[in-house]
């Protein structure tokens, strides 16, 4: 049995990275996290949408979405967004000189339509995670809207007042 | 008995679980039943329920579930005798109940009269206080009053209490005072800025309910002078007032406490000559004490916790009593047994500022076994937009004592899965494992503050998670599920006998 | 009080509805639960719901669920202290009861030694009779016998009776005895006939049970010296002996007769020294008299229907007896309450020869509301295959009486979609509207020659969905449905906007 | 408004031939039953495979596939086979001569793999709708095929004994 290098997947998970590598070998798939190997058996449900993986001999079932450089995975009692890249996607944005988790990770997106309530952050502010940026009206509700993790502001591109689509960038958010 | 106003044809004027659960009562009892509907509801699950289903108008309200004149002529068009309107929209509108009287179409909850005597705070207040239920104690003070009139009043009401501007709002003028000390600067600077902010130092004192709970009853009243109570829920686990987990039997009721709000509910329900269902909301203080805050003229959201423990069909009784018919039941009202929890799952994501959340749903799983009761409206397929209420499920447990039921709820929500869109149900799990719930011991603050748990860095399940499904897209490789004639792709199948290899060392 | 056995970890050796059932009670009761599975189950529920998951092999049970040793490895493995075999594969193997307690693994049911004493019929009834629990009466008549003794034989069967050849099968030598008068000549052709075909002129005679009710008492043993009888399932809607549809309490038993039955069925599980949850089964003639016919080691199918009356976890109380606690209950059974009753939907076209149906579910959709139970293994985009039973799902109902049962389990099955493949569903709804049924005087052959009703030409509706879904097929035509921000295709648009002409004039 | 010809459908029910004309005029659609108009408003709910059909303001949902030249149609409370061509199948079979109720309509095919364990019907022999026509032994039961309408057995394709695959040919059927 000869032993391929496999593919390679960086992940950022609670505050580290994490290199994860599945490996197509002659007699299986291996997946390694950081060198370790761990059994893994995966497979979807038709129609579902959904995957259910063994790993370790636990069965987990989640569902799994990607938006701005990061897995958005649906698990039973959690939804957890997990930024990652694969290497051609690593060596892209190292090329152009991106910040990690993505190129589009810093663009903080409308999640529906609404109109700006009110903007509660500036340019060049440094926030922390889950401070709120700004409130959004929609549904007859107002909504904060907070930042996913810390950074420093960059543009903001709405104002108060502004009517914003689904998926319209409201405001970017640079690593500290 | 034969019904006095026989109902075979209902039309139901509501949409979502509740237009859903009233078509099953009426299924039951072998009514024909109409739906009606907006354009954005067009493959709601209560129009393929009901036999027969009428379009209203656009999705907006305004348009569709709140035309009285559509409604009744889809009744006209349809032969339907009666309307239920379920809760929200035209529920309590006694407008709505008097257009159908004229109609000639039996509306299915109290009449018009009782409802608008419900209608609001202050002539609800009016019209129990004279059946000696508790209201919140309060008093207007007037501009002026000497010291002695003022400390005479102040004492009437009680302590702790709030001092607010009569003709305002907002907070301004608005004074805690704890003990009689206080009386009379805090009025006197009360009364000086309401004065300042509305041109009228008139201000109202009114007794200040610490860590309240708020605790309702249930009430049937039918038109053979029989009204009944069925104990109470526990609503105090609220988001911005809007309920979100209810129990009964409420963890702070003593059974002396239960008889005694149960008597002031039926006091309550026959001094506005009330008939139908209802639900008598009160204020229980941390000393035990309650008082009435208003009266819910309709069917609640949260009416099957009761129908768990009493084992009744309120929704039945409703039509029941609609027909002319008595309470099944009369006065002997069943013995209520266990303990039955609810919990609303709505699309939204409760962990980023509760934004609403939309989508489609994919492979929809609900939770099934003992003790376990689904109401809601999903499918797969459904489109979750913006258009309404973003509740989509109800999800009520019985068992024998709480700490079981607890568990049962947790075990159903952990089996529930509504893919493509975000829900409350994380929140849900930390609210049932948090103490002060487990405990009993909680007031209506006990969201404030929840938080997701933290990333940990030896938790590797969303790490692989996260690769194995992106290595899936980046492969665009279609895993098929393992069955007999399907020839499992080749990566799953190294997987799995790698996976056999190395821990069955076969 | 803490267990003397405790389980922390389960492994349940089973797939399907029963392995979820198990599941949902051990998570309640915060085990840490291990599935099993062959390759045909990798996506099932099961699986997806336990917290660990071992493969066992390939589909077929020889290879998985009837592996001993795979199932007692993985016990290993994943240090589950106890296994629950469900009902069907091991649940009544005496060897795998043995080789768990040779592994050390706590076996959730009775000893190896009450499974073999009520493993036939024939040691089962040896182990019953001496404690006067009634058994079908019969004799053995060997050749040769003189008149007289065959008469007094014969009388004491009591009539009608079968006679039937001892060695032999297949109704060679059977002849059905009416009265005294045709016993002679009856038993001399049947022992000729047995002779002729085995050698062997021995005949049996059996008293013979007409229009037979098949009614089961449900029991509870612990190690405490408790064994309770929970009241009785009648389960008299069968076709080729499988169960259908079950109802509780029977219509058919008076409570007199439902006091001697539990009383029979408590001395019958004391006879083998029964512990677990267990049924035992009888026959009710249609003079009343009730004869036992065998004992279920397990926990069986039809279970939940004594769960609603009770109120009563059946599978909660075994991992509790498991666990050498007493029953929660003691001897205080729960005094029952209403009617439930369990259809069994099955993958089948009940209207074709019930040939099995197999494909892959779609928009699978379970009924809800009050008074409604799922206990099912279904999913969106589960293949249904030819590899095990092909049960998908228990619909359960309780309501306050018989009729209200009916209507609630015609309403729900009405809610139930499971498109993708054919159910028995259609028969379903059609039993429980067959007068037979209603009555509640109904036997075995309830089912015999239930055909689907004719088509009616007046019935416009096939023929118009049969145009539209052709149309919609023809036209290539994707339609959406209506929802803000989706523009109809236009031919809804058009269709709806003329409807609505049409209809409303406007 | 201009009334055009519609698509018209032929259906056979309860022996019955029904001309269904499905038109798209001007100012809606058009559902017409042997001439007699009928309202419908029609949509298919998303990713379920269901379609839910307003007629005469009765509410059906209901799953339809094709098969033989019919539809097989699911509706709550039953399941009924409905005969279905529309105009160019029909010139199409009538052009070659082909039976009613489309061209593989005769053929009764099996629906799962299993083992022939008795033929119960010969050639040119008449039966009734019901009438069971062979033994299938599979899922270790048996189960009686029975003719899906009365007719005629033309061919009896298979012999007790023999392993048959799902979708195999039975026995045909020809119209009485």
């Amino acid at each position: 049995m000869t032993t391929q290098r496999g593919t390679r997947y960086y992940v950022q998970w609670a505050g580290e990275e994490r290199v994860v590598e599945i490996r197509s070998a002659a007699g299986g798939l291996e997946v390694l996290v950081d060198g370790e190997p761990h059994p893994v058996d995966v497979t979807a449900v038709e129609d579902s949408g959904l995957l259910n993986m063994i790993v370790d001999r636990e069965s987990w079932t989640y569902g799994a979405r990607f938006e701005n450089g990061a897995a958005m995975l649906s698990f039973h009692d959690r939804e957890v967004r997990v930024p990652i890249e694969d290497e051609r996607g690593r060596l892209a944005r190292l090329a152009t000189g991106g910040a990690a988790g993505g190129a589009d990770d810093s663009e903080i997106t409308s999640v529906m339509p609404g109109i700006v309530k009110e903007v509660l952050v500036a340019a060049e502010e440094p926030v922390s995670a889950g401070q709120p940026l700004l409130i959004l009206e929609a549904m007859k509700m107002e909504n904060e809207i907070r930042a996913p993790r810390e950074g420093i502001v960059g543009t903001v591109h709405i104002e108060a007042g502004q009517a914003v689509d689904k998926g319209a960038s409201l405001v970017s958010l640079a690593p500290l | 008995m034969s019904a006095p106003h026989p109902i075979t044809t209902l039309l139901v004027a509501n949409r979502g679980e509740i237009a859903v659960r009233v078509i099953r009562a009426a299924h039951e009892l072998g009514m024909r039943t109409v739906a009606v509907y907006s354009d954005a509801d067009r493959t709601s699950l209560h129009v393929r329920m009901a036999h027969e289903a009428v379009r209203l108008g656009p999705a907006a309200p305004s348009e569709s579930y709140l035309r009285i004149d559509r409604i009744l002529e889809a009744c006209k068009a349809t032969g339907a005798q009666a309307v239920h309107p379920g809760y929200g929209f035209l529920a309590e509108s006694a407008e709505f109940v008097e257009a159908c009287e004229a109609a000639g179409v039996i509306f299915v909850g109290p009449s018009a009269a009782a409802m608008r005597a419900m209608g609001d705070k202050i002539s609800a207040r009016a019209t129990v206080e004279p059946s000696g239920v508790p209201v919140v104690p309060g008093a207007t003070l007037t501009e002026g009053a000497d010291d002695a009139a003022i400390l005479a009043t102040a004492c009437g009401v009680g302590f702790p209490q709030l001092v607010k501007a009569s003709a305002g709002g907002g907070g301004k003028g608005m004074r805690l005072v704890r003990e009689e000390g206080e009386v009379l600067d805090a009025i006197a600077r009360a009364s000086g800025e309401a004065l300042t902010a509305f041109g009228d130092g008139t201000v109202y004192l009114e007794r200040f309910i610490e860590e309240p709970r708020h605790v309702e009853i249930q009430v049937l009243a039918d038109n053979h002078g029989t009204t009944v109570a069925l104990g109470e829920r526990e609503c105090s686990v609220q988001r911005r007032h809007q309920k979100v987990i209810e129990e009964s039997p409420s963890p702070a009721l003593t059974p002396e406490l239960r008889a005694r709000m149960e008597a002031a509910a039926v006091a309550a329900a026959e001094s506005c000559g009330y008939r139908s269902a209802g639900t008598v909301e009160f204020l229980v203080g941390a000393d035990g004490g309650f008082h009435f805050l208003e009266m819910n003229t309709r069917i609640q959201v949260e009416h099957p916790i009761t129908e768990m423990c009493y084992r009744v069909d309120l929704l039945a009784e409703q039509l029941r009593i609609a027909q002319g018919l008595p309470i099944s039941f009369g006065r002997d009202v069943p013995v209520p047994a266990g303990h039955a929890i609810e919990a609303r799952i709505c699309a939204e994501d409760a962990d980023h500022g509760f934004m609403p959340s939309t989508g489609t749903l994919g492979a929809v799983q609900l939770p099934g076994g003992p003790g376990v009761r689904c109401d809601g409206h999903v499918y797969v397929g459904q489109e979750v937009g913006l258009d309404y209420d973003n509740m989509l499920l109800k999800l009520i447990v019985h068992a024998d004592d709480r700490a079981t039921a607890i568990e049962r709820m947790k075990r159903a929500l952990w089996e529930t899965r509504l893919p493509g869109i975000t829900t409350n149900i994380p929140l849900m799990l930390r609210t049932l494992d948090d103490p002060r719930f487990t405990s009993g011991h909680y007031d209506t603050s006990i969201l404030e503050g929840s938080a997701p748990p933290a990333e940990e860095a030896a938790d590797l399940v969303p790490v692989i998670a996260a690769a194995l499904a992106m290595h899936r897209r980046v492969r665009r490789t279609h895993v098929p599920p393992a069955s007999p004639g399907t020839r499992p792709a080749p990566w799953v199948q190294a997987g799995r006998s790698w996976w056999n290899r190395g821990t069955w060392g076969s």
